[in-house]
């Protein structure tokens, strides 16, 4: 029996799940993103509009390079915006003033490449956050690391480096170290992109496991239609570059979901739905021979 | 956008970006602050630490400026120049085979590379006076000289190169069954053009401080030189403005080797992209 | 694991034939192609020949070969249709060097290289066939700094050299002067630099030598520009110093003709040296054929006079030609302290020393050793500007 | 049978990506395998010590036919220079030192020339030379390092700096040598200075180099997690560019003794190039070749020295190729 953890967070005490407040929401208005001077520049983002709803799971979909990872990058404050703005929890995180959010432990991002730490091991990676921001001393935020690992099924590699375990692995410890900090909302940057399809479901079901535990808000890219239906309680397509939202679907597939959701009629009627709309854009994109972004 | 435009896009860009104006400033600064240094000793009456003895840049552009008026400048670069390239040449020629050949055969690999593996440390420097006993002209000992300072680099960045090159594209030649010939035609060559590439432009860097030193170091140190002046060269070209006493011509002497090495390289680069189009996608 | 066996096999066959392969190229070494290769063939006595000559124009004791260059004596000597060629050598090792390796056949070089190159019989066989000259403040001359104390004696001046930082071109005359004289008057400097005529140059423009020992006329140029001050010489302490004529036993044997004919024009040079009215056109020879030196400097390296407080003597050279006793003592006494430096790998053999050839000479033209002397001369009888 | 070799590491290749962690899919049993290393070697904190990976490896290399065929590749070398020199004595071999001679001296309690293992000299003269090999390269580190990380990292400092460094760069070390003893007193700092000099740029511009090929991800994620900006520095940009400042180091050590030897042959009193050169000024022939393999070996070592050092330092990095080696 693991004893009984020694910390808490000052700020936001371990309550049950339901009984938290929903935190998380962001709302996205009328956002632009131009890369370059005003004329030879190329149009990222045109006008988008749509809300991410707080403690759910939002995917957005969209052929590569049509600048989904821009709006991606806008939320976590690695680029600016040329006009429009972004809400998190009704705080303005960037807009007309303030083109630039400040990159901050309430919105982490989980890179596609994968950006675990290779020099430190796994438990050093989790406990990275806390220790960085100061809240906590390093053994108080190690132990947590190994409790919260261990809770995700990672017990036995805290101590081995990144590069010694498999990226599937790599990918649980990342949203480890993401949900360290308790953040407002996950951004994950198509996280799954490199696996092959068996490793794929099976990290499907553990972000959907972790997902239901701690119920934090995910914003999750993706250019796989499956995936999205199958993760997301809302779906949005993006038309190809300058994207903007396309069709804006709510699943009412109940959660939570298991992989026989796959082969109900209910899940087929969405595909039929979708399917349509996204080939449209994916053949649009290829035409215009658009590099991945 | 058609090359041309996009050519004058990059150095438009260039041009008024803040890089190029913010480069001049600290050139400009580097260069007054070298100027008042070597002038510190009638400034302020006593000299600054090492820089007091260096000649001031002003001094040394009239130097350079009277320089490039005489033959016999001009003779001393090219005779470096040719030093240089008969050794880099000759380093290419030897070194690119030998590096595909132990790329290529494991057991070549496991006999050559122990012994290349010790000779590679010794510096080529330290074979100066055993090429002048072991060559009978002054000339090719030096060539020996530089060829060693290039020809250990090609063959480490060949081998290098040749491992790097995926496996599966083996595979796949072997798959729609290409000879041998083939493979090493199709495959390897094109595998290893890059870090060839990468090889000459060190190399030639190398060579050129190799041929500086060796043309010093026989031309005119202790070692000695067999007919006197006959060594020429920039090195011997700096060595005799050092026994002469004229420090001006030194630092004109070190900028021009500085120019020479510097083009070289450039030229080398560029023979590169050329030879490499698949890799300079912009 | 496959791969470790095959490769196993074929590798262990390869160690094998490699052994097989080697052992018996090492048993038995096909010795005509051994012979061949070390003596360098000469041809018959009488056909013309191809030789180079390596000669030290900053050496004012072998400055016989200077006049040799220039004279041309050789022409009137050698059989017609050969071909000589001068090459210049900055220290006597480099042509010494230059001689064990078969590129040059003729040398002039200093005390130490000479006997040097007789000690590498294994590399190639070289002999000393005459004695430039012998003197006292000719190969070695102690320099010290400008800002040096002013010293009442020679004696002052070497113990001033202890703990000083000395340099001096290794493997010269200098060098078996300066260990010799350090260890008869037991000095130590700090340090005992090996450093080129040229550097040794820079170093006193530079202020960073305290001290060096230098040979003409290096030493009377560094005087000349003000760089350094002349302190002692050999003559301070008794220590002789000489140029020698070095020979492969190659060209000995194969064309006692050409080593006749070359000694007699030699012969011709040294008397050429000894007249003091020539001193100026030697002067200006010495001028064309070296680079950086003034002609005066030139001039009174060879005939210029140094009080004796600074070890100044009053014969400069003695023009040798033929193994006078001096010469015979200080080649013995000379290999001796190079033994014991382990400058040379054993004592100095006897047949090293070939005298015969000048000894018949001199008899044949009623002449004996020493055949002259360069005696030093006022400043006045400097007539350049 | 055409195959690209696997291991015969170049560490010293110009090759860009310094490394690259290899993204393939190890499956769950691979995950059991690499804790089959840490089991077989049973310490008890779970990773594999790299002395352990050491003994591991030369195992491995034994069973391998590589001893054997490195034995054919000396035995050839100096079989031919035994040949060419004593046995057959071809032209221009004639007049070189022969095997026999170099290593009866060098090996010999008294030796000819003074120059052999058993002289006291002969270890004061490697001393010498390491001990500026040493001097300079330290401080070539200590400047050469910092200087790099900040070129990498702040865009200002390097537009300033960087021209000048650039400026300054194509002059060859080795053509400093004149201004280097004018500019500095003594014999021993202007050779100090030119072995600085030539191992200052490689290690400025490989740690630059390191600092650049950083994936911004990783700043990215650090600046996510609440890391200020000097705290992105310490914790991912220097141990990001450690792997590179490594091999720049590699290269800087190698420079370094390249043109040490042009310092001390031109002045000096100790040193292997010292002793190189007056071997030949001294016509003492064995001498110069034993000069010369030394300063090859004390070369070896001094940058084997650096790579054990690096290995160390970036334990994730020895057992990820480790694991990458084993496959």
């Amino acid at each position: 029996m693991t004893t009984q953890p020694a910390y808490t967070r000052s700020s936001a005490p371990v309550a049950g799940v339901a009984a938290q407040a929903r935190k998380g929401g962001v709302r996205i208005m009328d956002v632009v993103k131009r890369y370059g001077t005003q004329d030879a520049g190329v149009l990222a983002v045109d006008h988008c509009t749509f809300d991410v709803p707080a403690g759910e799971i939002t995917v957005v979909v969209g052929p590569s390079g049509c600048g989904k990872t821009t709006l991606l990058n806008a939320i976590a404050g690695f680029h600016s915006l040329t006009s429009g703005s972004i809400y998190l929890d009704n705080e303005m995180l960037c807009g007309p003033g303030r083109l630039k959010a400040e990159p901050g432990p309430d919105r982490i991002v989980v890179f596609q490449n994968g950006a675990l730490f290779p020099w430190k091991t796994n438990i050093e990676n989790v406990a990275f956050g806390p220790i960085m921001q100061g809240y906590m001393t390093r053994k108080d935020a190690l132990e947590k690391a190994r409790d919260m690992m261990a809770d995700a099924g990672l017990r036995g590699i805290e101590n081995n480096y990144p590069g010694e375990i498999s990226s599937g692995v790599r990918r649980r410890v990342e949203i480890v170290r993401a949900l360290m900090t308790d953040p407002k909302i996950l951004l994950l940057d198509e996280p799954y992109r490199a696996l092959d399809s068996l490793t794929k479901s099976v990290m499907h079901e553990a972000l959907l496991e972790i997902f239901y535990k701690n119920r934090v808000t995910i914003f999750f890219i993706t250019h796989d239609l499956e995936e999205a239906i199958f993760l997301g309680h809302r779906v949005v397509i993006m038309t190809t570059r300058p994207c903007k939202p396309k069709t804006i679907l709510d699943i009412d597939i109940p959660h939570p979901r298991d992989y026989n959701v796959l082969t109900t009629k209910r899940f087929r009627e969405f595909m039929d739905e979708t399917a349509a709309a996204v080939h449209e854009e994916a053949t649009k994109a290829f035409a215009a021979g658009e590099k991945e972004r | 956008m058609s090359a041309l435009s996009k050519w004058s896009f990059k150095v438009s860009s260039f041009i008024v970006g803040e890089d190029f104006w913010r480069g001049i400033v600290a050139i400009i600064v580097f260069l007054i602050f070298w100027e008042i240094g070597s002038r510190s000793e009638a400034l302020f009456g006593f000299a600054f630490p090492w820089v007091g003895q260096v000649p001031a840049p002003s001094a040394v552009l009239k130097e350079i400026y009277r320089l490039i008026q005489e033959p016999s400048f001009w003779h001393s670069g090219y005779l470096s120049t040719r030093r240089v390239l008969e050794g880099f040449f000759a380093a290419m020629l030897v070194g690119i085979p030998l590096g595909l050949a132990m790329a290529v055969s494991r057991t070549f690999y496991g006999i050559t590379f122990p012994v290349f593996e010790v000779l590679r440390p010794i510096p080529p420097l330290a074979w100066v006076p055993a090429a002048i006993i072991f060559w009978p002209t002054q000339e090719l000992s030096i060539a020996f000289v530089t060829f060693l300072g290039a020809f250990f680099t090609i063959v480490i960045n060949v081998i290098g190169g040749a491992q790097s090159i995926d496996v599966r594209y083996f595979q796949a030649a072997r798959s729609m069954g290409s000879s041998t010939f083939d493979i090493f035609r199709r495959i390897i060559l094109p595998g290893v053009l890059p870090s060839i590439v990468v090889g000459a432009t060190v190399g030639i860097g190398i060579t050129w401080a190799v041929v500086v030193a060796a043309e010093m170091i026989s031309g005119g140190g202790s070692a000695g030189s067999m007919g006197g002046a006959a060594g020429g060269g920039l090195g011997f070209f700096i060595w005799n403005s050092y026994v002469g006493g004229s420090y001006t011509q030194i630092v004109a002497g070190m900028i021009s080797i500085g120019a020479a090495g510097y083009m070289s390289s450039a030229i080398l680069r560029k023979i590169g992209q050329l030879l490499t189009p698949w890799l300079a996608e912009g | 694991m496959q791969y470790q066996q095959r490769a196993g096999t074929r590798v262990k066959s390869l160690v094998f034939g490699a052994l097989i392969t080697f052992s018996a190229l090492a048993a038995n070494p096909s010795t005509d192609v051994a012979q061949a290769a070390a003596v360098k063939d000469y041809g018959k006595q009488g056909e013309p020949i191809e030789l180079v000559i390596g000669y030290q124009p900053y050496y004012t004791e072998s400055w016989s070969g200077v006049i040799m260059r220039d004279k041309k004596f050789y022409e009137k000597y050698l059989p017609k249709g050969s071909n000589v060629s001068f090459q210049v050598g900055l220290q006597g090792a480099i042509i010494v060097n230059g001689m064990l390796a078969g590129k040059v056949d003729i040398g002039y070089v200093g005390d130490m290289p000479g006997i040097v190159s007789t000690s590498h019989p294994d590399v190639r066989d070289i002999r000393i066939v005459s004695v430039l000259g012998l003197g006292y403040d000719q190969c070695n001359v102690f320099l010290v700094r400008t800002d040096a104390p002013t010293f009442g004696s020679s004696d002052d001046a070497l113990k001033w050299l202890d703990g000083k930082t000395v340099a001096v071109p290794k493997g010269s005359c200098t060098d078996r002067f300066a260990q010799a004289v350090f260890k008869a008057k037991s000095l130590k400097p700090s340090e005992y630099l090996n450093q080129s005529i040229e550097v040794i140059t820079s170093g006193f423009r530079a202020k960073k030598l305290d001290a060096a020992v230098i040979w003409e006329p290096t030493a009377s140029r560094l005087v000349q520009e003000g760089l350094a001050r002349r302190v002692a010489s050999g003559a301070s302490v008794n220590e002789r110093d000489g140029g020698f004529m070095v020979m492969p036993q190659a060209l000995i044997e194969q064309r006692p003709d050409v080593v006749k004919a070359w000694l007699q024009a030699e012969l011709d040079a040294s008397l050429f040296f000894a007249d003091p009215k020539n001193a100026m056109e030697i002067a200006k020879m010495a001028v064309s054929q070296t680079t950086g030196f003034q002609e005066r400097s030139l001039w009174a390296s060879a005939f210029g006079s140094t009080p004796k407080a600074a070890g100044g003597t009053d014969v400069r050279i003695d023009l040798a030609f033929g193994f006078t006793p001096e010469a015979l003592d200080l080649i013995k006494k000379a290999s001796a302290f190079l033994f014991e430096i382990k400058s040379i790998p054993s004592e100095i053999r006897p047949e090293a020393v070939q005298p015969q050839f000048t000894a018949d000479i001199l008899k044949a033209r009623g002449l004996t050793a020493p055949i002259g002397q360069v005696k030093a001369q006022p400043d006045s009888a400097y007539a350049g500007n | 049978m055409i195959s690209a070799p696997r291991g015969g590491r170049g560490d010293d290749t110009a090759r860009t990506k310094q490394f690259e962690i290899k993204s393939h899919v190890m499956s769950q049993t691979e995950l059991s395998h690499s804790r089959g290393i840490t089991a077989t070697r049973g310490n008890t904190d779970g990773h594999v010590s790299t002395l352990a990976l050491t003994f591991h490896r030369a195992a491995l290399w034994l069973q391998s036919p590589r001893p054997y065929l490195m034995f054919i590749g000396f035995s050839l070398f100096l079989g031919f220079w035994y040949l060419a020199v004593e046995v057959w004595k071809l032209p221009r071999f004639a007049e070189m030192p022969g095997l026999t001679t170099v290593v009866s001296e060098w090996l010999s309690k008294n030796p000819t020339y003074g120059l052999s293992i058993f002289m006291e000299e002969y270890y004061l003269h490697i001393w010498v030379s390491t001990r500026r090999i040493a001097i300079a390269f330290f401080l070539a580190t200590a400047i050469g390092v910092p200087l790099g990380l900040f070129l990498g990292w702040s865009k200002r400092f390097k537009q300033y700096v960087f021209p000048v460094f650039e400026l300054l760069r194509p002059v060859p070390p080795l053509a400093w040598v004149p201004l280097a003893i004018v500019m500095f007193a003594g014999s021993e700092t202007p050779v100090i200075f030119l072995t600085f000099l030539a191992s200052f740029y490689a290690t400025a511009l490989n740690t630059m180099l390191g600092v650049e090929s950083i994936d911004v991800s990783y700043i990215r994620a650090a600046s996510c997690l609440g890391a200020k900006r000097w705290q992105v520095f310490r914790h991912v940009i220097v141990p990001g560019a450690l792997p590179f400042i490594f091999t720049g180091l590699q290269i800087s050590v190698g420079v370094a003794w390249f043109s040490l030897v042009a310092g001390e042959m031109v002045s000096g009193q100790y040193g292997l190039g010292y002793v190189i050169n007056t071997s030949y000024t001294m016509v003492r022939y064995p001498t110069i070749i034993i000069g010369m393999v030394t300063l090859g070996i004390v070369g070896y070592v001094t940058s084997a020295a650096i790579r054990m050092l690096g290995n160390y330092m970036m334990q994730w990095r020895t057992r990820e190729l480790a694991l990458g080696e084993e496959r």
